[in-house]
């Protein structure tokens, strides 16, 4: 009864006051909402590196990284949550490290692991929410369909150069997939990673900070059945820094993984029927 | 003849020129629909034939590409046989996959 | 010779590659110009914090926070630099440690004072571009003020609950200033700060973010004397991410500061003359 | 009678039940002026009188309240002489200061 009375600590109530007093979220209410969700960031790159401390600031009670690449010095330009120390430590540990000091109220899961479609289920069926951070199509088809069977919601992002493009997909098991917008796969040719087309920091930074707001928006409920509406919003950081909001198809019948009569199902993928590698081209993609 | 605004979003602004909006007049003996549109763009505004295979595959928009017509996926407005009207925006953008 | 000949270290090109061949960063020219250039930060709070990792893993050479206050843990919800382990240490020494293990390339100067009219001068005397990250009317119209009388350009943002503004304050010294836009201050009773009106960390993180793109463009000559008209840009981030960018007024020929007959001189500043505290009334305020 | 979308911003919105968007009509013998529009809003759409101050200082919009004609700041139209025409845009928004 004490318990619920002060659901929190007073180091709580300290440390989210200033957020809490925001009307949009929800007071106590929507910060015990944040304290229970469990959000899963695949990839702590660029854009994995600014989402994390907002979520574990804002006191999302765990949050699992998914990473098995090293920290390079050649990341460091844009994945600023690692440093130079962390030269050839493992990502997912170094921003462990940072989301812990930065929030022991925060519990934080680890999986340096290259995610496909045998581990993908046991992993995310642990999370609420999973933000995709990735950079290829491989693991965006991947982790969309994974979250579909797991009627997971996904905020999917991604950038480039000096552009930015971001979307919720599989609301609340009703808004479109990855398959929905992308029936068929680019071919692997026409596909530049940030690896070969560049990319500056801070741009593909804030395409990050807008995944922690959207996965914030999800867990506040600011986005409801009735409210939410497929979008994709695309970000231009030059010459003038501008945000657009395309209103996007629904689920689509006829997609393979949502659809009436999907083949992408959970045994599909976890016996390596559905071939990522395959389906997306020879050519070999880092996760 | 109606003109339209085109805009090549995501990086495609590479084939044409490096330039992302271009006002575009197509001409039909009907009224001009998107696939008339993306017709014009693959005959007059790409300059490097090799460059063809990076907006159009089987016919169609490649993979990877949406096409938004006034800032709306162009599934909701009748895709290709959509019939264009002075003033519309018509834009082409590349998916990003980096992170 | 040998040393123009290569610009750069090994070390240097491996860590800034992928941005250099971002065609708008202007390659080795342009990653020359970040590391030659010098940036004050005002303010190592929810706007600083965000900015500040960025500018420095750009590699922007010289950076210089100025911030009096040490860290609480009110802050770090949303000043994501910082973290539990350094509450009651000054945030400007925080920030400095966490930019020094991210980019030894980077000098990073501090300066724990509370800014004022006199000791504005020979700090800012030191860098090319000056970063508004305070929260205070009083403090956004000292520092365009001391930018004016020294010929510096500003990047200044601010934010509240969910939404943020941005602007560029005297432009090569020919656009509008602070006091071009807001010639009377507001009365100190209409004027929230975070401490009293809340705000949500990414929201505001957003908008420190894109102040470092908004300097960066500024150093690589994004931005020209043709190319440059007036803005402020407004973000807000519920119920759905948005930017608009309003087109705004030029340099005033009535403006105190940076009009033709100026009354707020470097003199007036100095001396006390212009006394912000009673220009913007008697209410108290934190820098 | 001209229709107008009025928006109040930075959290002006307050002041006026939570609703950012309004639709205004502003009625007016002569072509009504952005003068004549502050006039009605403040004696129709502000509820409480306290909050008046909020929004108007000596007989004008308040010093930190930035007012946009359709994206544009209004010393650029002429100010509170600029006449609305049917589907403006115009814009309150609150200067933020926090930081
Ligand atoms: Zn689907
Ligand atoms: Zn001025």
């Amino acid at each position: 009864k004490e318990f619920n009375k002060y659901p929190m600590s007073l180091e709580e109530y300290k440390r989210y006051g200033r957020q809490m007093i925001v009307e949009d979220t929800g007071g106590v209410e929507g910060q015990l909402k944040l304290r229970n969700s469990k959000v899963l960031v695949v990839g702590a790159g660029g854009l994995g590196c600014p989402a994390l401390p907002y979520l574990a600031g804002a006191g999302i009670g765990h949050i699992g990284i998914v990473d098995n690449d090293v920290v390079d010095t050649s990341n460091l330009h844009r994945q600023v949550l690692h440093n130079s120390n962390k030269v050839g430590m493992l990502k997912c540990e170094s921003a462990k490290q940072v989301l812990n000091e930065l929030n022991p109220h925060v519990s934080v899961e680890t999986y340096p692991i290259r995610l496909d479609g045998a581990n993908a289920f046991p992993i995310f069926a642990k999370y609420d929410y999973i933000l995709d951070c990735t950079d290829t199509p491989l693991t965006r088809y991947l982790i969309s369909d994974v979250a579909v069977n797991l009627q997971k919601t996904v905020v999917s992002a991604s950038g480039l150069g000096t552009e930015g493009q971001l979307t919720i997909l599989n609301f609340k098991n009703k808004g479109p997939c990855y398959r929905c917008f992308y029936p068929v796969p680019p071919s692997p040719t026409s596909v530049s990673s940030c690896q070969e087309g560049g990319v500056i920091g801070p741009c593909i930074g804030l395409v990050g900070v807008m995944m922690a707001i959207e996965v914030m928006k999800l867990i506040m409920e600011v986005y409801t059945e009735e409210s939410f509406k497929p979008f994709l919003t695309s970000y231009s950081g030059f010459p003038t820094q501008s945000l657009r909001t395309f209103k996007m198809r629904g689920r689509q019948k006829t997609c393979a993984c949502c659809g009436e009569n999907p083949t992408i199902t959970r045994n599909a993928i976890e016996s390596g029927e559905v071939d990522y590698t395959l389906f997306c081209g020879s050519r070999k993609y880092n996760v | 003849m109606v003109t339209v605004k085109v805009e090549f979003l995501g990086g495609l602004d590479v084939i044409f020129d490096k330039q992302r909006i271009h006002m575009v007049n197509v001409d039909s003996s009907e009224t001009p629909t998107v696939k008339d549109l993306i017709d014009y763009i693959v005959k007059n505004m790409i300059r490097n034939p090799n460059d063809v295979d990076v907006f159009i595959e089987n016919g169609t928009i490649r993979p990877g590409i949406l096409t938004l017509i006034n800032d709306t996926d162009w599934e909701l407005e009748g895709g290709e046989e959509y019939e264009l009207e002075d003033g519309d925006v018509i834009s082409f953008t590349s998916t990003l996959h980096g992170g």
